[in-house]
């Protein structure tokens, strides 16, 4: 997958015809095989552009970041990135006349080590369902199918996921990196930083990692689309996936939800409900 | 700092009896914030009141607690108590040590009095983080507006304009009236429908509260309880109805015959047409489909007649716009097309008719001169056949719900038939005689022994045609047996069903419907004609299946709930709803998804930060908000709370056990 | 002064570290989730002293924790008690094992700004009481440029003793300090091995020239230093850090950012105080009482970032607060090199 | 009443720490103001007895309250929680409880991912004229607490009984 050729072609045309102010794209880091986002400015920045199966980052975190406020821009998003976008929209933090899209039909990105990443093995929606021009071959339909490790820890006992947990919280070092790289995570003030006393947890402990975690995947349950951005910022390599994965589970196979973000003005499963929503848990 | 005061209720020896109420006092001492603690007898007494309105000024205390019975019980009381010695009513917290610890922990004393304290300890931790709330009151238009003009309207429309408040009574055709105005009869008194109805009518057109704009249709609603704006098209009727004297010359010598929907079109009315003789307003209305004047630009005979020069072929539809508080809906029903019926003929054999028809067949002023007539051959019909629950309580073919009024309009129809018709017999194929109402069953009691009907209870399962006769073959469960009747004439009693524009109506108000399109009210038992939002009321036919005397009582109802909303210059509501910190508001307006009043709109506010920049924000109407937090939940930013119950109030109350 | 040279084989170090881990509270790179962190260990098995250095965080939480109590507090009517505190869990008498140079050398770096007008008694304590054994990397890692800043590698002392895999197949320990002399005496299984200067020295050498040998990334610091004091208005800063996400990911895997916040805990009547990171790239980090913040924009708490480390400290304490360890650069999400931000910027300077 | 969804892989949590002989456990009950509140308010004007480790919060529907509230009830004083609220369809402000039913399940779900046994996150149902199923729900809830013993997972360091 290397669309960097079509991925300059349309740059080029946006800037030429002035659809926009700045562009947002991928660039080697000049030393490795990865790849820094970029968010150029002109013409003679274009070269610089490319895109290909390292091209990991979900770039819609940058619609929230203050280089793109109140202007036109240009980007490109994979299918996951599309849904992150969608649901912006929806959310009403990004203005869609605002933006000129590049959609993907995406093949799957690689880890440093160049493996295809388990999310894009299993992925629904390679292809972006936002776009003003779509790029690459398009792909059928795939079935949902539970996470390949939300369901290998499912079948472990109790104590077995606890111990797990408490390793991933106990790790945690709380630098909230997973929160500023995920693109739904834009509130102004997040809840876990609400200071008055009791309510505080800033402290690096279990305890305080644990409600930090836990708040924020209910706050992106039914709205996390699987980007990963959260676990290649997470300084400590944690398996944030495994939380949003089990939420999306459970929604998918309770709420016969869509997935987030797949259907403009979804606003997730948190947000809607259903006269035949289960009803055997509770007495 | 705070400085909490903390009361403890013996309640005679209700809680003293089972709860050690100085420990408590003593562990409540321990707290931080605590200034000032002390039991008494009863809290909710005058001296036990006196108590707490001395120890606020005396130990100038920021907030309170009682610990006593349910706050559902004495909340109120308190509230006062705290008013009177000048503190913000709100500052209170009541810890239920009755109901939630002595009444149930009876046999140990330990425990009940542990939780008590622990109960005490968690309200004097809310109450820390109590505000200063202040009643919230919101100005009122004192107009209402009566959507619909058949009996429920106008009975609602009359019972609030006696109240001396201006009604708004909009409808949708040229005269308000209603399904009532034809029917011949009603049960179970035989009152003739027009003698008891068209009084009403005339009250209404002369009444100088009401404002009655007829042939037309609201089609926006916006604003919140108290103060909305209603848009209305009035439909183009080509006639000047302040011109008009209602003589009739126009209609009279009109070409164009045109099926009569008043009389189910059994006969045929004019292109220019009063729907009935005593129409309200009493002013006919040329119908454009028909008119071909105005489609074909030849005739204009009515306008030559019309002795006043009332005819305005250029006539456009008009928007009038009113300011109003409340809304009356009083849409009505429409009756169910019994065409899946194929098995009975429905469509197929002229000599099957609907209930509607029939009572206009019967009409002293209907279109065959009060007598049933067989429509093939115009014969009257010796035996007659009554089919009851078409479409009703029929969930594959029609609806699941039982539509109320056919067994005693059928009921009455039988006598109608045996009044009109002396030598006929009528057969009644029925599921069940659901005579529940004052009088009722005694009605179908007198009918069945005065009228001799047939009763076969079962269902129809064919109606075929033999020479000119109508076979009907239904079951007699009774007997267990097939029964074949011959018949002249078949009444099929169809279904009642919401009106089919209700959910656009529903969409445009801002009210929710149920799945078959009645209108929702706010609870199905306790709040019957009120909808989810405020200042909207329900009368009729247009929430379930009623008969006269049900949707009369609703109509007054509503007028009655109508006069209260109205009864000051302003409405009073509490104050514990929720508020917007625009500060941290994201705009994602998931609240705005989940509010069930629609109680949460957007404005725009500058970025902060000097920024000439806007940026969307919510913005909750306190007119309109019920406070039950939905928003304060789905709010991720944690920028919306709510008033009594906030964040920190609950996680004070969580952390302090 | 120079300390004494021990020669040893694999199995030999592998011996001296269970000796160490035998009779010492020793920390240890363990993994968890692929990623190394510095845990107490009780046998060698759990840890693998020589982790990679892109996946192994620094030992700075074991002198300044991610998260440390400063007091426990009880509030009553009777008025507000401080709580027994309980004994620090760091301040026993421990050793590290498996520390990066690099992250040695920012705790001597971090010992300036700790013993300046304030002394912390705590990471005094911390410090006095850890022996941290070193093992020189063989190879530089793609984001690593210690060799370039202003200390010399080879020479360095930060650590109390050093174990360097010599190009020859050997395995050389040495103390680096008198408290890393005192320590190897407790282990004489490796006196035997001892080694003349005259022979330590060249074999040492040798294996750091071919060290030095690896780094792809080489500056010149003084000039940076020089160059970054005059670029404080240089627009370069906007563009530099346009695609940073503001994670704060670097500051808290850096091994000298020391800024910290202060935040209470209250349970019941428990309260307790935490000591715990924060980032200066965290838009509230400056956010004043009243409101105002003076850097509400990315780029300049960017540049205040950069220019901590690279002038004010350096201004102050005469040192850069970078040791050239890259584990910023390897954490970042988006792959921003502050190696690549500090040397464009310098370009830009007059 | 009797449906409590089971743990498929394990039915006890091991006990970290054995419970002292006289412990009780804590669970905070929070119930909506119009149904539950006022059931267990029926309860008590009917002496029904249940047992005492029940703490009540009121709030005014099952809709106010986040699952935030929850994770926070276990991270400090709480053994278990129980939230209680109006049948469906007979919500007070119409759709509340239908919103919080998606974010229950979900929510306990997630518990019991990470290793919270299920029962220590309990829901129900209970109208104002259900006073006698309320001191049933208490009574099934604090039995089954007591069995898993005192939750020490993830408390926070200041939280002493």
């Amino acid at each position: 997958m290397d669309y960097t050729k079509q991925i300059r072609e349309i740059a080029t045309k946006l800037f030429t015809e002035e659809k926009i102010d700045v562009f947002v794209g991928y660039r080697t880091t000049g030393f490795d095989e990865n790849q820094v986002p970029v968010i150029i400015t002109g013409l003679e920045e274009i070269p610089k552009l490319i895109f290909n199966d390292k091209s990991v980052f979900n770039l819609t975190n940058y619609l929230k970041q203050e280089h793109t406020r109140n202007k036109r821009v240009g980007l490109i998003v994979k299918g996951c990135d599309s849904r992150s976008l969608n649901l912006l929209l929806t959310e009403n933090q990004v203005k869609r006349e605002k933006l000129f899209v590049i959609g993907i039909a995406c093949e799957g990105v690689c880890d440093d080590e160049g493996n295809k990443m388990q999310h894009c093995t299993e992925c629904m929606f390679p292809d972006a369902v936002v776009f003003d021009e779509m790029v690459g071959t398009t792909h059928d339909a795939r079935l949902y199918q539970v996470n390949a490790d939300v369901r290998e820890l499912a079948s472990k006992s109790l104590v077995e996921r606890r111990e797990y947990f408490e390793t991933v919280f106990e790790s945690c070092i709380r630098c909230n990196a997973c929160r500023h790289s995920c693109p739904l995570c834009y509130c102004a003030k997040c809840v876990i930083d609400q200071e008055t006393s009791t309510l505080y947890h800033g402290a690096n402990t279990t305890s305080s990692a644990f409600h930090a975690l836990m708040t924020w995947s209910l706050h992106l349950a039914g709205r996390c689309v699987d980007c990963r951005n959260c676990e290649s910022a997470c300084p400590m390599n944690l398996p944030l996936h495994l939380l949003h994965k089990q939420n999306e589970s459970v929604i998918y196979e309770n709420f016969q939800e869509h997935m987030a973000g797949v259907v403009e003005g979804d606003r997730g499963a948190f947000y809607k409900y259903s006269m035949k929503d289960p009803d055997d848990f509770i007495m | 700092m705070a400085r909490v005061g903390v009361f403890v209720c013996f309640c005679g020896a209700n809680i003293a009896d089972y709860v050690d109420v100085p420990m408590v006092v003593e562990e409540t001492k321990k707290i931080r914030e605590v200034k000032f603690a002390i039991e008494y007898k009863y809290m909710c007494s005058d001296p036990g009141q006196q108590l707490i309105r001395e120890a606020i000024v005396q130990h100038r205390l920021t907030s309170i607690v009682v610990a006593a019975c349910s706050p559902r019980m004495h909340e109120k009381t308190f509230r006062k108590a705290l008013s009177d010695a000048g503190m913000n009513p709100y500052l209170l917290e009541v810890a239920n040590i009755r109901e939630h610890s002595s009444w149930v922990h009876q046999k140990d004393k330990k425990a009940a009095t542990e939780k008590a304290a622990d109960l005490v300890r968690m309200a004097v931790a809310k109450s820390i983080a109590n505000e200063q709330l202040f009643e919230i009151s919101v100005p009122v238009t004192k107009r209402a507006l009566v959507i619909g003009g058949g009996i429920a309207g106008i009975q609602a429309a009359l019972d609030i304009a006696d109240a001396r408040i201006p009604v708004v009574l909009v409808e949708k055709s040229p005269s308000i009236g209603g399904k009532m105005a034809q029917l011949d009869e009603t049960f179970p008194t035989l009152d003739c429908s027009q003698c008891i109805l068209t009084p009403k009518m005339v009250d209404v057109a002369s009444h100088p509260y009401i404002e009655l704009i007829p042939y037309s249709e609201v089609i926006e609603l916006e604003g919140f309880v108290g103060n909305y704006k209603a848009r209305i098209k009035k439909k183009a009727s080509y006639v000047n109805f302040a011109t008009c004297t209602g003589c009739g010359a126009c209609w009279q010598k009109c070409p164009v015959k045109v099926p009569n929907e008043y009389n189910m079109g059994i006969d045929k009315r004019k292109a220019i047409y009063t729907p009935f003789p005593q129409a309200v307003p009493n002013k006919p209305v040329i119908d454009a489909a028909y008119c071909t004047m105005l489609l074909k630009g030849k005739c204009g005979i009515c306008a030559k007649v019309c002795q006043v020069g009332a005819i305005d072929f250029k006539m456009q539809e008009e928007i009038i716009e009113r300011e109003i508080g409340a809304v009356v809906v009083a849409t009505g029903y429409d009756l169910w097309d019994p065409k899946p019926y194929e098995e009975y003929g429905v469509g197929r054999f002229k000599d099957i008719i609907t209930s509607l028809e029939f009572e206009r067949m019967v009409s002293a002023n209907g279109p065959t001169n009060g007598l049933p007539v067989r429509p093939s051959d115009g014969k009257i019909p010796k035996n007659v056949v009554f089919i009851k629950c078409i479409g009703s309580r029929d969930e594959a073919k029609g609806i699941e719900y039982c539509s109320k009024i056919c067994c005693m309009y059928t009921t009455k129809h039988t006598i109608l038939l045996h009044h009109k018709v002396h030598d006929s017999h009528a057969y009644v194929f029925y599921m069940d005689i659901r005579a529940a109402g004052k009088g009722y069953e005694e009605f179908v009691k007198k009918a069945q022994v005065d009228t001799a009907a047939t009763y076969l209870r079962g269902r129809v399962s064919k109606i075929y045609k033999k020479e000119d006769k109508l076979i009907v073959r239904g079951e007699d469960s009774q007997i267990g047996q097939v029964v074949e009747v011959v018949a002249d004439l078949v009444v099929l009693a169809t279904a009642v069903i919401p009106p089919k524009d209700n959910p656009e109506l529903a969409r445009m108000l801002g009210i929710s419907y149920d799945k078959y399109g009645y209108l929702s009210e706010a609870h199905p038992k306790l709040r019957p004609v009120e909808t989810a939002k405020a200042g909207i009321f329900l009368a009729g036919c247009t929430q379930a299946p009623k008969d006269i005397p049900d949707t009369v009582a609703q109509a007054s109802a509503c007028a009655a709930k109508v006069c209260g909303l109205f009864a000051g210059d302003t409405m009073k509501k509490d104050p514990m709803i929720s508020t917007v910190n625009t500060e941290f508001c994201s705009g994602c307006q998931n609240c705005v998804q989940v509010c069930p009043y629609g109680a949460i709109v957007t404005e725009e506010v500058p970025m902060g930060h000097g920024s000439k920049e806007m940026r969307t924000v919510a913005r909750i109407n306190e007119g309109v908000c019920q406070g039950c937090g939905s928003c304060v939940a789905v709010c991720r930013s944690m920028a919306i709370s709510l008033a009594g119950f906030t964040d920190h109030q609950i996680i004070n109350e969580i952390v302090s056990i | 002064m120079s300390f004494e040279t021990f020669v040893t084989d694999k199995t030999g170090l592998q011996k001296f570290y269970e000796a160490i881990i035998e009779k010492n509270e020793t920390y240890a790179p363990v993994e968890k989730f692929g990623n190394f962190d510095f845990k107490r260990i009780t046998r060698l098995s759990e840890c693998n002293p020589e982790s990679p250095i892109e996946k192994t965080r620094s030992i700075k939480p074991l002198f300044f924790p991610r998260s440390a109590k400063v007091m426990k507090y009880v509030a009553t009517s009777a008025g507000t008690e401080i709580a027994e505190t309980d004994k620090d869990p760091l301040a026993g008498k421990r050793v590290i094992i498996g520390a990066k140079h690099c992250d040695a050398r920012a705790l001597q770096v971090l010992d300036k700004v700790y013993s300046w007008d304030y002394i912390d008694t705590d990471f005094r304590n911390r410090r006095q009481n850890t022996v941290i054994v070193s093992t020189r990397c063989d190879k530089a890692a793609i984001h690593c440029f210690c060799t370039s800043l202003d200390y010399d590698v080879e020479t360095l002392d930060a650590m109390d003793v050093l174990i360097v895999n010599g190009i020859d197949g050997k395995i050389y320990i040495r103390a680096k300090t008198e408290k890393g002399n005192a320590f190897l005496k407790n282990f004489p299984t490796i006196h035997d091995s001892q080694l003349p200067e005259n022979e330590a020295a060249p074999a040492l050498k040798a294996q750091y020239e071919a060290f030095a040998a690896t780094f792809r990334l080489q500056m010149n610091y003084r000039e940076v230093n020089e160059k970054l004091s005059k670029v404080f208005d240089s627009p370069e800063f906007e563009s530099l850090s346009s695609n940073c996400i503001s994670c704060n990911t670097c500051a808290f895997v850096c091994p000298t950012c020391h800024c910290f916040k202060i935040s209470d805990e209250k349970v019941k009547d428990t309260g307790v105080r935490y000591k715990s990171y924060d980032s200066c790239n965290n838009g509230y980090f400056t956010l004043m009482a009243g409101g105002h913040n003076p850097r509400p924009a990315k780029y300049r708490r960017w540049r205040q970032r950069a220019l901590h480390k690279f002038v004010y400290y350096k201004e102050r304490f005469g040192e850069n607060l970078c040791v050239g360890c890259g584990k910023c650069t390897f954490a970042c999400p988006v792959n921003i090199s502050i190696f690549e931000v500090v040397n464009q910027v310098s370009d830009t300077a007059m | 009443m009797e449906t409590i969804v089971k743990d498929q892989h394990v039915s006890i949590e091991k006990p970290e720490i054995a419970a002292p002989p006289d412990w009780e456990p804590v669970i905070i009950g929070i119930l909506c103001n119009w149904c539950s509140y006022a059931g267990s308010d029926l309860t008590g004007t009917s002496r029904i007895q249940y047992p005492p480790n029940i703490r009540i919060i009121r709030v005014p529907c099952t809709s106010r309250v986040d699952p935030w509230f929850l994770i926070k009830a276990l991270q400090t004083t709480a053994d278990g929680v129980l939230v209680s609220g109006c049948h469906p369809g007979d919500c007070h402000y119409i759709t509340g409880n239908y919103y919080a039913r998606r974010r229950f399940l979900v929510t306990k779900k997630l518990l019991s991912f990470i290793g919270f046994h299920e029962n220590r996150i309990q829901f129900s149902w209970v109208s104002a004229a259900e006073g006698p199923k309320f001191a049933k729900v208490v009574a099934k809830v604090t039995d089954d607490i007591k069995k898993l013993g005192p939750l020490h997972l993830y408390k926070k360091e200041n939280f002493e009984k």
